[in-house]
């Protein structure tokens, strides 16, 4: 088949080089984790906040990631940004977050404000989209965008480009017809996909022993002729370890892979559920397996951190946000009369978007 | 497991209950299946959450895990499923989340649940019931405000029914209950809550296929269902400030329409404004004109208005969401021009 | 759950006890053969007949069994007809002969007469449906039956009835969405239901290795938490022994099975393809695979069987057929008014088709 | 594998060449896909055999499989890797092998195809071709005879495409692949081989969004599109000889409507007969139809009619058949009755 031309060795990778997210040098664990905590106190701080725009009436729909932060976050490291593309579903901020999105965005979203360059206040919160950091517009439809990652990858074989594309989603997108197309048509033509499952054990408030006959979701890669893997999401190097080689594998030809990352669901769906299909003991084993308070620990126990360098970083993570947050405040909502406009091509760019793909365009000139 | 589920609420009341849109739809869920042992609802988060919009709450508590089904996200398989198990004698009720995710479905309904009976000349029937809650208002976004009812009126085979009122969604649905084809069942979400009304006992069945006069009126008709009922009324009260009286056909059904209603009122007003929140291209209203511009042209005193959304998505954010969708005020700018036309 | 309760043991089976197609005592290997046999010269026989039509012009559109005859064949005996219910797909002929539809009947659907009791010939050739002996309505569409299957199982679940829903589809909808999903929701419930492919190696035109990234359609089962085998289906008793197991599993309430007959695809995919995309080579090796001179060959050995029995088969078969072909050519075509009956509920029955219920359900009250 | 797929045919002809239809579709593939690399074509047998009406024969041998792909049957991937495929920057042509079997991938084009534009405020774009032959006519049964085409005109950010002829079909499905935005481009399958004549040449483009007038008269409009073009000319010459002029406008775009070239037509004539081989109910017709109720009140003269299938499933059997679907007669006789009106 003509197809073996196109194919190519990718360049080769070793496990804890971190070719992404704007480093590209080796790093060491300590660094690593330290990075992955950094990231993971952000996000905590965007969701708390987030939390509070809800309850004050601001914010219509907030959707955590409360429980999956490390599972988002080591995961995300993996891809090299604006070259690989990303596929996240509504529970991944964090995933936005490590890729280059900031919160000053994502609070523009989730207020319905004009210059969200997201969605424009189209979309709930948390529906990213960024051409520039090459993350695809999340849809709050489950599975619905596994299909089109293949897509995305096959098109980076037709193009020649060394792009991988990551597709993140729940355990509830497995149940999906289109989950087993998309992860059938990718094993056929060995296409550079990595296909993640953020396993929190609920689909709302269905637990996943009326999901699926069978208790992994990795195991389901057989089926696909693919590798399936199966780690503890809450464990940062683990997860890490376990994306970087699949990454590897998409990037040397091999094709897709199936990583399945258990992670808990420490609050309710969303700012509209109740929970209250859980037992009080559901609930407290679900918080108890918070993976923040787990690598801190662990941060505090390898040396080179120290409560006060902790303590200072929460601080300083919390006024940046604050201060995020009142900007995006300020900001008007979109001007009524715009409701009909990127229907199709041709109208003129969404301004803020525009800036921020120009500035990326420049940043991207410096660095290449 | 049994004892996280959420507290059954008491079984629903009597007729006469005063009761909102969602509640009367539960009611007419729990009396169907009280009735009926072959009825069974199956759909996401019906059973241990009781619904996202508590339109199940307690089933599964009252009828148990085989009638009341907690299904995986398959929206193909859960209507597939339901079809199948109707073939076989059972009276499924599927629901779908939420409107906007029934288009996975759409090949189970349009290819199947509407083919069947018509290509087995009567050999196999489809009684099942999909049910959505949709509609926009409610700042949802994309995917949590779709009006959907327009795309399967084309489809000969199935029936489209949208209540507007407590009593209409509880009498409706239970009629589609027990009709022997497949009826699609489209319960507004922003009137879940709204309003309040007595509803009819447990043998009140209200036909599918029959519009309801909602107000008498003589100077102008809108022709409207589901929330448009709403907004018809608040714009007719305004109006009748102007000495206009206008008359509220609730079509209630959308497929098959009720053409001698809409005769009866276009023959005596003249005037016709048609309202629906879908979109205004191919939404039903398209068909409504067309079918009074074909068989009542000598009837009309002036154009068919149609009052819909501006043939767009629906956003989360509410400036461009209300410069979409319909709104009392829009109907009566609309009417208020074709009156004087 | 409750659901326990309703779980029932169901009666004990032996391997080749035929609880089907009318008998229920023990028979022993010869006589099932031969049964087998008899029933493949009979498929082949009107198969043979509706090509003649099509060449003709009289039949539009024909979709043959050839090659699959005995895999088609030995599953269906296994069913108990008119209780357990059967949801076969286009090529599946020799499924409804099987369990009881007519040569006649077939005809009557294939030239698209008023009498046929499948479709009123509203439907191709070998689009069967029977409400008496429970052969659920064919359509065109590939894999969208299995769902259905799966909702009937559900349904005898749910009435307490003792019945298995027994699904054929070719390889081509394994890659369906629906499929997945059916699989999953009967594995998740443990369902009645036997999954049979019919692997004959081509979509039309697209070979295995276009449509999944591994070989065996049976390894698949393992993600759906239920027994996959794998079985040559051009032997009868290997057939016949697979899904008699996977019926008594169901039976017992253990759940779904999947079973994948591989048989070879004789004839191009219908009579409006040509074939083109197989090499002289392909078809010859799938012209070597008929399992009709095997199965003959098998019988003659075994004894009991002659060369004279055989060609007075032959013979009375095909005067048989062609009987109930010039019968069905003598039938009219539907009136046109016709056309809208039956949308809904509440139109006169069909003629012959409430004839024949009638008549089957007099036979069910002798039998019963 | 190489050595079986069929014999590639010539490439395609030259401006002038007379073509069918489905000569047309292939000569417009092959040309698209040889001037622009991102050009791509996917769908079940499309390659090894090239389509099961030849359409895309040949593309395999010229263009590779990656290309031109087999794909399994997986209606939902095709239409999905479709969409992401163009998000990176691929034109990918994603072909359904009948009209009737696009339900599957119906939620990938709605809910994704149609939204991704708007929902990330022009970020995204998804410049893809959804291809297939519907239409009836040819003893098809249930499965091989739907039209679908009104399922998408609901939908904003859908354009629907539908050629009645060789030239139209090269022109605009070089247009729709050359779109920056979803394109749903439906075939008719019966006239795929029935009517030859000269096309354009590679660089003819024919815009999407503009009907076409096939035939200028004076007394009488029939506007259609598809088969129906081919039913109105024979139509059109049986009622010259009753003295009528009658006018055909082709409407080639059903999303978005050409709504000037509609409006030139009803006030030339005044009289309107809608025709299409869909379902009459919730057809194109009935937004033509309220479309002119609405905007063009005034330069009526006598009711609109629409000719179209009596809202049935399509048979196997002739007869049932041409009892549902219009035909030339049919036309001829309702415009008459109209004329005479
Ligand atoms: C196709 C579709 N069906 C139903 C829904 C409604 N819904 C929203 S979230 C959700 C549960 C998703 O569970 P999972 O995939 O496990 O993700 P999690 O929220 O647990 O991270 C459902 C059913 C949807 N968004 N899309
Ligand atoms: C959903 C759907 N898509 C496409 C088709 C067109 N089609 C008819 S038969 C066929 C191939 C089926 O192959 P397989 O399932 O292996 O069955 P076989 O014909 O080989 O027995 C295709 C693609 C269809 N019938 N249904
Ligand atoms: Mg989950
Ligand atoms: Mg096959």
């Amino acid at each position: 088949m003509a197809s073996e031309e196109q194919s190519r060795a990718s360049s080769p990778t070793t496990e804890l080089v971190v070719e992404s997210a704007s480093e590209a040098t080796p790093l060491d664990e300590g660094a690593l984790l330290l990075r992955i905590y950094r990231l993971a106190v952000l996000t905590r701080a965007v969701d708390e906040r987030l939390w509070i725009f809800s309850r004050q009436g601001l914010a219509g729909f907030v959707l955590t990631p409360r429980g999956h932060e490390v599972a988002q976050i080591a995961s995300a490291l993996t891809l090299r940004v604006g070259h690989d593309s990303a596929w996240p579903y509504y529970r991944d901020m964090a995933v936005g977050l490590t890729l280059g999105v900031t919160p000053y965005e994502l609070f523009l979203g989730a207020l319905g404000r004009a210059d969200d360059p997201h969605s424009g206040g189209r979309q709930l919160s948390m529906h990213l989209s960024s051409p520039r950091l090459r993350i695809a517009t999340v849809s709050s439809e489950i599975a619905a965008h596994l299909p089109q990652a293949v897509g995305a990858a096959y098109a980076a074989r037709v193009l020649g480009q060394d792009s991988v594309a990551v597709c993140w989603f729940g355990d509830g997108a497995t149940s999906e017809g289109v989950t087993h197309e998309a992860m059938n048509l990718a094993g056929i033509h060995r296409l550079p996909v990595v296909f993640i499952c953020e396993n929190n054990g609920l689909a709302i408030s269905v637990p996943l022993a009326l999901q699926m006959p069978i208790a992994s979701v990795a195991a389901r890669a057989a089926a696909y002729g693919m590798p399936g893997t199966s780690v503890d999401g809450t464990d940062a190097l683990a997860v890490y370890r376990a994306c970087q080689a699949a990454m590897a594998r998409a990037r040397r030809g091999e094709g897709p892979s199936l990583v399945e990352l258990r992670v808990p669901r420490i609050t309710p769906h969303s700012s509209q559920d109740d929970d209250s299909y859980r037992s009080e003991a559901e609930r407290a084993a679900a918080a108890a397996a918070d993976p923040l308070p787990r690598l801190r620990r662990e941060l505090l126990a390898r040396g080179g951190w120290s409560e006060e360098a902790d303590e200072r970083l929460v601080a300083e993570t919390r006024a940046a946000v604050a201060a995020a947050a009142d900007r995006a405040l300020a900001q008007p909502p979109p001007p009524p009369e715009r409701a009909r406009r990127w229907l199709f091509a041709g109208d003129p760019p969404h301004p803020y978007l525009a800036q921020l793909e120009r500035a990326g365009r420049a940043e991207g000139d410096r660095h290449g | 497991m049994v004892e996280h589920i959420a507290q059954p609420p008491a079984a629903p009341a009597e007729a006469g209950a005063v009761l909102t849109l969602v509640e009367a739809v539960r009611a007419a869920l729990w009396e169907e299946m009280a009735r009926d042992p072959r009825v069974i609802v199956l759909g996401q988060d019906v059973g241990r959450k009781g619904g996202v919009f508590k339109a199940t709450q307690g089933l599964l508590a009252e009828y148990g895990p085989w009638r009341v089904l907690d299904t995986p996200i398959s929206e193909a398989a859960i209507a597939g499923a339901a079809i199948g198990a109707a073939m076989m004698g059972l009276r499924p009720v599927a629901e779908f989340q939420f409107a906007d995710y029934i288009h996975p479905a759409y090949d189970q309904i349009v290819n199947h649940a509407a083919t069947i009976r018509w290509r087995s000349v009567g050999g196999w029937g489809v009684p099942v019931v999909f049910r959505a809650p949709f509609g926009a208002g409610v700042r949802g976004g994309v995917y949590h405000s779709q009006s959907v009812e327009a795309l399967y009126c084309h489809i000969p085979g199935l029936k489209v029914v949208v209540p507007a009122t407590p009593r209409d969604a509880k009498g409706l649905l239970k009629s589609a209950i027990r009709d022997d084809d497949p009826v699609l069942f489209f319960e507004h979400k922003w009137s879940y809550r709204r309003y309040r009304e007595p509803v009819g006992g447990p043998d009140e069945l209200i036909p599918i296929g029959q519009a309801r006069l909602d107000r008498p009126g003589r100077d102008l008709s809108i022709i409207t269902y589901g929330v448009g009922v709403h907004h018809a009324r608040q714009a007719a009260d305004a109006l009748a400030a102007e000495g206009l009286l206008v008359e509220i056909l609730d079509l209630r059904t959308l497929a098959p329409l009720d053409h001698e209603a809409i005769a009866r009122t276009v023959r005596k007003t003249s005037k016709v404004l048609i309202l629906h929140e879908a979109n205004k291209t191919m939404g039903i209203g398209a068909e409504i004109a067309a079918f009074i511009a074909e068989e009542l042209f000598l009837d009309l005193d002036g154009p068919i208005v149609r009052v819909a959304a501006a043939d767009c998505h629906l956003p989360y954010n509410a400036a461009e969401e209300d410069a979409i969708i319909p709104n009392p005020d829009r109907v009566y700018q609309a009417a208020l021009r074709l009156a004087r036309f």
